[in-house]
């Protein structure tokens, strides 16, 4: 079903919603100097906001950045039953693809990661159209659409004045049935003028994936396009894919607790061995790391796809401006005159 | 005299060509503008021709001296502005770099960038140390006074406010990668043995972390503002190591980076130092 | 194996004599009459010119003498008689009863609380009371307590005896006799010390008249924190702050009043000491007024020191002669009656007067010595040849301190150095005889249990003290809960855990549960570590793997009345110590091995003199000098300072050195690089610019410096203008070489050419007496001859103020002058003209004179900066070379190996020269005579792959032990000259540097222990 | 904060060996009596000690600090307080500026022969830090962690 919301009537809505579900929105929030917008619970309809893309992806939802995996001694602890769902509303094409990204890895049939996957059974995501690129994403570079969520159960497009709702699962379709239904043409009219606006703005990466490993990770442009890399951990705490982790432990007068925390390949101790020896000491090996599992390795174990899903936030948010797409361009052209060199020689 | 940055990139461009076609340099570190970002990103040149890329504008906002840590036994030529320079002279103080490996490209007469609140606090306009000048020194002293925005609140206010400002720290490290005065092949918060500061992104050692930091910084910083620009959360972490900068001055009249046979704040004393606030 | 040496007296001289004796292998009795080892220091407050607190700085030297393996300490025993000669003296000392048992006595001083009676403290000057039985002080070693038999009720009357039902370790003995013993040694130091005058001295003063008049010494107690009155200032007739304090000055020295005529030499210095610390203690003092004849700042940074105190608020300094001091009936005020220096009398009240008693001998000891026919000098001081000022008449026996005459801190430990050097070198030529109760036992090689990979396995020692922790810390709860904590395996309450049977029971434990860590849980470790560790090590452990926690000093004693906060303290502590311990790796004091040779820079007086000494020690020394030829300033010297022919002595000397075989001499050569460190030097010495010779390379194990000084080069008074002025120097040639004009009828001298003003603030110590001299000398040749000498204090300190009164007798006239009315000089055809202002007639006077002499300052070599930068050692503002410690250490560098004398230290006569070289050989054969140095257990160590080579440890490392290796470009820490105070570990950034025995790892192990019960509860985290 | 009558402070004490340490053993030979809230850890001189482990003393809970060493000029180690020194009042302003009440944070010099001045220290110090109150850690207030507040109970 189709149904549109005029945005005045938008807190009415959630207030439903909210009976049965904990809701998550993009909100507006002003930390410090700084104003951002954060998928975040939401206390007031106004503060949402559909028309910008989070600073931050929905990645701690399902992997939080500080996770508490119970005592030492006593063992895992089990989850708590019987709370709310949480229903993350307006989630954008990048952010639901790297979900998609994100399950085969903690999923797997043979290690299942309960943590995450109790996490994502407890949700239930609305997809959010988009209507205009971002401020340096390039979903549409990695083969996603940007107007159209997979694997949601409702699809959200907002066009400034009303919300559209393509309901795609019937048992949420009792939230919608008080509202007007939508007509299917003026919305395909509107996808396409959007779709239109993405293709003027669209860079096309022509990207072999997975990337050729021995050819690549050999490659002589590691070096530039790493040499003003700082090593800090941003491009990686704020990527919806990247999941890398540590634990630690933390001990009080009742025990000692087993944590798990994020960690990045950025960090120059990310794999430094108890005995001293660092495998990857240069922040060469570290941004090559970082391309090569998301473009290489990633891709080789899951089907071809990349870890990216061309949401820009590495870009919007590096302290020096490192641009994921320079690098991707340089792999690109770098591997094409490889295969001009071998096939005129 | 409106300053002309077209004019400075040129000269720019010219220097570091030069320097790279006479094998005087290695590399020259400095600014291009990103292909699709539009935004000015550090840059490593290296072939003669890739020197046309070289800009500068007030948007030039990162220290680029940093990344002089990671080119000794060769040459590096450097675009510094002020600030950069007195980075350097932290750095030659310490015998960290070496002066005859690096050729720096002093920006003279800095106005300021756009977006760093620190520049309006810095005195500082003309490089300190430099091998090749761009434009004219600027003469007249620049008057500034080290900000302190904190300073009407009361002890529990500002404890709260740090309070506010640290819980946001997501501990990515940006502050520390992007600041020059953390050179530490290992950092302090990545040791276990001992373990100074918990692994957990809590409140309670966030604010520690911050306060070590700080405390690290002390008689280094420069007060640039390169921590507070990289911060992702936009943390005023700055504001401890503002008031640092601010004490030294003030008691030890001591300011880093403005003499590199200077040692710093805590490997020397003097024997009449102040005792202020000490338990008599 | 050397025979013994006896050392008579503990006072600072004393301890560092055996101590260095002991350094040198040299076995020890030390022999001190009083209950304690200390002497007057130990009741100093503070010391100048430096402020350093006495305690602090003394209290280490004390336990590292008596702690010390070849040392026998004596206390409270006395020397009765000395038979025998040069190497084979038998002195027989009596130990006075304690009424203790030494042994068994923990010095816990429940009996001192206990005792009923109370009597006057001769360690506070009689100001407060002491119990019967008591503590000498309490910081006194050794830490036992001693029975005034006098004064004890069960001693006298057969009643009380509280203290032995007090005891539990039954150390009270009121049966205790003294006992008589014979010791057979090779050589004997005397170090017996001083009495201070009474105060009553010069009746005039009215001390003991007039309760507000107090003697120095007592006002030293006062200022003192531990002291009567806990550092303030009151009076004793009304207890009300002085407000109003006036400094007599030589109280009974100098004075024709008393028989003391001498100068005593140290008291100007400490009554602008008192002046100083008075006024940093109190901020109600409305004036302090220092009443002197002369200021007498002669010594190393007493100028300064001086200025210091000239230019301080409240203090003034008064030229006056103080007639008499009277009384106030009214309210006990004193009037201070005196003589200005206009010659107007002058009256003025104060609160509390102090007078500035001198240093008088031991009359016993002066007894005692003219009885083994020791010679004496008029005084009662043990007389001494001025060129072998640390020998008496009597071979074999030395002196050394206030003995031979008085003297400050740093000049009583060089003589010690210096006596002790010549007292080794008979002790070392002598077989020991057997048995010698002090001979070393061969360290032995405990092989300690290898612990690193076991799981740590901790014993827990908890001690009672009897009541001492017992009674307040509930010690069988701490020990039941300590067992539950993390890794202890054992925990264990004692009585007694120092005694005997319970420390090897310690050992016993280890064996038997297998402990690889021990924690002690008693008193300090300042005093007791040691102990533990020795008792951890007979259990097959190493020692450092033992730590102590102090629930006795800083919890059961100072928290007596809370009792359940105190056990809640211990066990925190004891927590903090398992903690640590758990952590705590072994640690050992590494080897290294060290060459024989010594260099010495200089071949003056002091370098030849010193050279000497290191060769009759018995070591090659390699003697560098920049001339031709050996002999250094002195070569330009006419007479002694006791006005003895100098050439004379300059060529037995060089004649000394150059048939020694063991001396090398280079002259003409310049060392031009150093190398190494201690025990490992390589110098190169290149032959000096215009000289032939090749350059060479010597290794050796230490360097003496005495690299000599210079005289002022200036213009000033027209020197260097007219013929008709010369220098004390010049006139000394003339003198010498009789080249004096016949006829001269007026001379003029001029005293602090160049010194005691900018840029030279300091005073060149030597010239007052050097005029004295030539001026007596002039006189004696002609006495018609008219002397004036223009001066601005007349500094003949000590018995030089004979010379000085000797040369008002002849006639020389003395006339002062102030730094801003300098005489003024001119010369015409008449001859020269000098113009200067007579203070006392109050008018300007110009007079023409045939011969102008002056004194100029002595001046710091201008190469000093390069030789200081090549062996890393510092200099002075002036110049001239620092040592590592002004009072304490005044011939050592804070760099081991390298040590200082003579003119290169600062200005100094011949005499003081001789004694300085022989203290500095005496240091530097401690090394030398050494097998092997032994590097300290907790010493710093670099992490090379954190470090990021950016300098910070090496720049305050104070024993420039941190240096950067040429290899790695790395940090790293020279084992043998770190003494483990981890300044580089707090300065080091990326935690590189790090301290053994007290690393980052244990501390913060100690600090989360004890915030344990704070750590917050458990973070409702996600997951829960 | 206000003070609390009943509240029992625990303050951490870092002594040097050779003048503070010995200046607490000496208040304790002579028997005088100061309020046992202190826990001391000795360290061989003040220079030793690196502000980051007084930092963590407040990160493991430590209501306050106290740091003594040598007189300026006594250092048994000759300058190593003089350093001590710089560090600690840059260190003091650091945390007053970041909040943490100046009483906390407790910096003196104590000579060996000053047990009557140790004692009266460690009086004024416990009297100092009862004024402010217990340390609250630096998550007090219930401060919630960020992402806690994003991911709620979930």
């Amino acid at each position: 079903m189709l149904k549109v919301l005029a945005k005045s009537e938008l807190g009415q809505f959630l207030d439903k919603l909210k009976q049965e579900f904990r809701v998550v929105a993009p909100v507006r929030r002003q930390y410090g100097k700084k104003e951002r917008v954060e998928y975040h619970p939401v206390e007031n309809s106004e503060e949402i906001i559909l028309d910008s893309q989070p600073d931050t992806p929905p990645k701690k939802f399902f992997l939080p950045q500080n996770e508490r995996l119970g005592d030492e001694l006593e063992g895992e602890t089990d989850l708590e039953e019987g709370e709310k769902e949480t229903l993350i509303f307006g989630v954008r094409s990048c952010d639901l693809k790297a979900v998609e990204i994100l399950k085969p890895v903690f999923l797997d049939d043979d290690f299942t990661d309960t943590y995450f996957q109790k996490k994502l059974e407890k949700t239930v995501m609305f997809g959010l159209g988009c209507s205009s690129r971002q401020e340096n994403c390039f979903c549409d570079s990695l083969e996603i659409n940007p107007l159209e969520g997979k694997n949601v159960p409702v699809n959200m497009y907002d066009d400034g004045e009303k919300i559209w709702f393509a309901v795609r699962d019937k048992e949420l379709e009792k939230f919608f049935a008080d509202l007007p239904d939508g007509d299917a043409e003026e919305l395909e009219e509107k996808k396409g003028k959007w779709q239109e606006e993405f293709e003027k703005t669209a860079i096309t990466l022509d990207l072999p994936l997975p990337f050729p490993e021995l050819k690549t990770f050999e490659a002589p442009f590691w070096h530039k396009v790493s040499a003003n890399c700082l090593g800090c951990g941003v491009c990686t705490y704020y990527c919806p894919t990247c999941f890398c982790f540590g634990f630690f432990w933390e001990k009080h007068p009742e025990g000692i607790d087993r944590w798990r925390t994020w960690d990045s390949c950025m960090f120059p101790l990310f794999t430094k061995h108890g005995g001293g020896h660092n495998p990857r000491e240069t922040q060469k090996q570290r941004t090559r790391q970082r391309i090569m599992h998301k473009f290489s390795y990633h891709p080789q174990n899951f089907d071809g796809v990349p870890a990216c899903s061309g949401c820009g936030r590495c870009i919007s948010q590096c302290p020096v401006n490192i641009d994921l797409r320079v690098i991707l361009r340089t792999v690109e052209k770098y591997l094409k005159e490889e295969e001009g060199v071998k096939s005129s020689g | 005299m409106e300053t002309n940055y077209s004019e400075i990139s040129k000269k720019i461009q010219e220097i570091s060509r030069k320097l790279l076609e006479e094998g005087r340099v290695d590399r020259v570190i400095g600014f291009e503008r990103g292909e699709f970002t539009g935004e000015m990103t550090p840059v490593l040149v290296t072939d003669p021709e890739e020197a046309e890329n070289l800009l500068f504008n007030p948007e030039c906002e990162m220290m680029l001296a940093k990344y002089l840590l990671d080119y000794g036994g060769s040459t590096t030529g450097i675009v510094a502005k002020p600030c950069d320079t007195r980075a350097i002279t932290v750095y030659l103080a310490e015998e960290l770099i070496k002066r005859d490996e690096i050729v720096i490209i002093g920006i003279n007469d800095c106005q300021g960038l756009e977006e760093n609140e620190a520049c309006d606090e810095c005195g500082v306009r003309n490089p300190v140390v430099a091998d090749e000048e761009i434009g004219q020194p600027r003469q007249e002293p620049v008057e500034t006074d080290i900000k302190d925005d904190l300073k009407d609140m009361s002890l529990g206010e500002r404890f709260a406010y740090f309070q506010e400002e640290f819980s946001r720290c997501i501990r990515c490290y940006a502050c520390r990668e992007a600041c020059f005065v953390c050179s530490c092949e290992e950092c302090f918060v990545d040791s276990n043995q001992p373990q100074w500061v918990g692994f957990s992104v809590g409140l309670r050692d966030n604010f520690t972390f911050h306060l070590m930091r700080a405390m690290h910084m002390a008689g280094r910083c420069i007060n640039c503002g390169a921590c507070e620009l990289a911060c992702p959360e936009a943390i005023n972490m700055r504001a401890l190591t503002r008031n640092l900068y601010r004490v030294a001055q003030e008691v030890y009249e001591f300011e880093p980076g403005l003499d590199p046979e200077e040692k710093t704040l805590f490997a020397t004393y003097r024997l009449n130092d102040s005792e202020q606030g000490f338990l008599d | 194996m050397a025979k013994p040496v006896m050392v008579i007296g503990g006072g600072i001289a004393g301890i560092q004599a055996a101590f260095d004796l002991g350094e040198m292998g040299v076995p020890v009795y030390l022999v001190e009459t009083s209950p304690s080892l200390g002497g007057r220091m130990a009741q100093l407050d503070k010391t100048f010119p430096t402020n350093d607190c006495s305690t602090c700085i003394l209290a280490p030297k004390i336990s590292d003498c008596y702690n010390h393996e070849m040392v026998t300490t004596y206390t409270y025993t006395d020397v009765l008689d000395i038979e025998g000669q040069e190497g084979d003296f038998r002195v027989k000392v009596r130990k006075n009863p304690r009424y203790i048992n030494e042994d068994a006595c923990t010095g816990c001083g429940e009996c001192v609380e206990k005792c009923p009676v109370k009597v006057p403290d001769a360690y506070n000057e009689g100001l407060i009371k002491r119990k019967a039985i008591y503590k000498y002080y309490d910081q006194g070693v050794p830490n036992v307590v001693t029975i005034d038999p006098e004064h004890c009720l069960k001693i006298q009357k057969g009643r009380c005896g509280l203290c032995e039902k007090m005891c539990d370790t039954g150390a009270i003995n009121y049966e205790q006799e003294s006992e008589e013993m014979e010791l057979e040694v090779a050589a004997v130091i005397y170090a017996a010390g001083y009495e201070a005058f009474q105060g009553n001295e010069v009746s005039e003063y009215g001390y003991l008249r007039h309760p507000n008049v107090i003697t120095s010494l007592e006002y030293e107690r006062y200022l003192s924190a531990s002291g009567p009155t806990e550092g303030h200032i009151q009076r004793l007739t009304d207890g009300e702050e002085a407000r109003k304090i006036a400094f007599i000055h030589c109280a009974g020295s100098r004075d024709t009043r008393n028989d003391c005529n001498y100068c005593s030499a140290v008291c100007c210095m400490y009554s602008i000491k008192q002046a100083l610390v008075t006024r940093e203690h109190s901020d109600e003092i409305e004036a302090i007024d220092l009443y002197y004849m002369d200021i007498r700042a002669y010594g190393k940074g007493f100028e300064s020191y001086y200025n210091t105190a000239e230019a301080t608020e409240g203090i003034n300094f008064r030229r006056n002669r103080v007639a008499r001091l009277e009384e106030d009936q009214e309210n006990g005020e004193i009037i201070v009656k005196g003589l200005d220096d206009q010659g107007r009398f002058s009256e003025e009240k104060y609160d509390l007067v102090v007078l500035g008693v001198g240093l008088q001998p031991n009359k016993e000891v002066t007894e005692m010595m003219k009885r083994l026919r020791i010679r004496v000098n008029k005084y009662g001081f043990a007389a001494t040849d001025e060129l072998d000022p640390l020998a008496t008449s009597c071979k074999g026996i030395f002196t050394c301190g206030v003995a031979a005459g008085p003297k400050d801190i740093p000049e009583s430990v060089i003589e010690a150095s210096g006596a002790a050097a010549q007292a080794a070198i008979i002790a070392r030529s002598q077989p020991a005889p057997e048995p010698v109760k002090a001979a070393k036992e061969e360290e032995k090689e405990v092989p300690y249990r290898f612990v690193d990979y076991e799981r740590v396995r901790i014993g827990v020692f908890v001690c009672h003290c009897g009541n001492n922790i017992g009674g307040v810390v509930d010690v069988p709860r701490v020990t039941e809960q300590a067992e539950h904590l993390p890794y202890v395996e054992h925990s264990e309450e004692i009585k007694y855990l120092c005694s005997p049977d319970n420390l090897e029971l310690i050992g016993d434990r280890i064996k038997e549960k297998n402990l690889n860590r021990v924690v002690v849980a008693s008193c300090t470790p300042r005093t007791h570590e040691a102990l533990f560790r020795q008792a951890v090590s007979w259990g097959g452990l190493n020692p450092y793997l033992m730590v102590m926690s102090n629930i006795r000093d800083q919890n059961s004693w100072v928290h007596r009345e809370e009792k359940e906060k105190a056990t809640e303290k211990a066990l925190d502590l004891i927590k903090a110590s398992v903690a640590k311990a758990r952590k705590s790796q072994a640690l050992e004091r590494s080897r290294v091995d060290k060459l024989d040779k010594g260099f010495v820079i200089g071949g003056g007086v002091a370098g030849m003199t010193a050279a000497l000494q290191l060769a009759e020690i018995g070591f090659p020394v390699v003697l560098i000098e920049k001339d031709k030829e050996l002999g250094g300033n002195a070569r330009d010297l006419f007479y002694t300072t006791e006005g003895r022919p100098a050439r004379r002595l300059l060529k037995e000397l060089q004649e000394k050195v150059e048939n020694k075989d063991l001396i090398e001499t280079y002259c003409g050569y310049r060392a031009t690089k150093v190398e190494g460190y201690v025990g490992n030097f390589t110098l190169t010495l290149s032959p000096e610019t215009g000289e032939s010779g090749q350059e060479k390379e010597i290794e050796g194990g230490v360097i003496v410096v005495a690299t000599g000084a210079g005289e002022l080069e200036t213009d000033e008074y027209l020197a260097g203008q007219s013929s008709r002025v010369l220098s004390q120097v010049d006139l000394e040639k003339k003198m010498r070489d009789n080249d004096l004009e016949k006829d001269l009828k007026k001379v003029f001298m001029i005293q602090c050419v160049g010194s005691r003003e900018e840029p030279r603030e300091y005073c060149s110590r030597i010239c007052c007496n050097q005029a004295v001299n030539s001026a007596i000398h002039l006189k004696e040749r002609d006495p018609e001859l008219d002397i004036t000498i223009l001066y601005r204090d007349i500094r003949t300190y000590g018995f030089y103020e004979d010379n000085y009164r000797k040369a008002r007798q002849l006639g020389v006239k003395f006339v002062r002058f102030d730094v801003e009315e300098k005489p003024r000089v001119e010369e015409s055809k008449e001859g020269l003209s000098i113009s200067y202002r007579d203070q006392v007639a109050g008018i300007e006077k110009t007079e023409q004179a045939d011969l102008l002499i002056l004194s100029k300052a002595v001046v710091a070599q201008e190469e000093s900066d390069v030789l200081s930068k090549q062996l890393k050692v510092p200099l002075n503002e002036d110049g001239f070379f620092l040592e590592a410690h002004v009072k304490l250490m005044p011939v050592d560098f804070a760099t081991d190996g390298v040590y200082l004398c003579g003119l290169a230290h600062g200005p100094k006569n011949l005499s003081e020269s001789i004694s300085q070289a022989r203290a500095a050989a005496g240091r530097a054969a401690v090394v030398l005579t050494r097998e092997y140095l032994l590097t300290e257990a907790m010493v710093a160590y670099i992490d090379s792959d954190l470090c990021m080579s950016c300098q910070n440890c090496v720049e305050v490392c104070p024993y420039q032990a941190i240096s950067m290796s040429e290899w790695t470009g790395k940090a790293e820490v020279n084992r043998v000259l770190c003494k483990g105070c981890g300044s580089c570990t707090a300065v080091c950034r990326p935690h590189a540097a790090d301290l053994h025995g007290f690393s980052n790892q244990e501390i913060i192990e100690e600090m989360e222990a004890i915030f344990a019960d704070r750590q917050p509860a458990p973070l409702k985290g996600e997951g829960k | 904060m206000a003070g609390n009558e009943n509240f029992e402070p625990k303050i951490l004490a870092f002594l040097c060996n050779w003048c503070s340490y010995a200046a607490a053993d000496l208040a304790g030979s002579s028997r005088m009596q100061y309020p046992p809230q202190i826990r001391v850890i000795r360290v061989p001189c003040s220079g030793r000690i690196d502000p980051f482990l007084l930092i963590r003393a407040f990160n493991s809970g430590a209501d306050g600090i106290l740091v003594s060493g040598c007189h300026p000029g006594d250092c048994h180690y000759l300058d190593g307080n003089y350093y001590a020194r710089r560090r600690f009042l840059m260190l003091k302003e650091l945390m007053q500026y970041a909040g943490i009440a100046e009483e906390r944070v407790n910096f003196t010099w104590c000579s060996a022969s000053e047990g009557k001045r140790f004692a009266a220290i460690v009086d004024r110090v416990v009297e100092r830090i009862k004024a402010v109150g217990p340390w609250e850690g630096f998550d007090s207030r219930g401060f919630i962690r960020r992402e806690e507040e994003v991911a709620g109970g979930n």
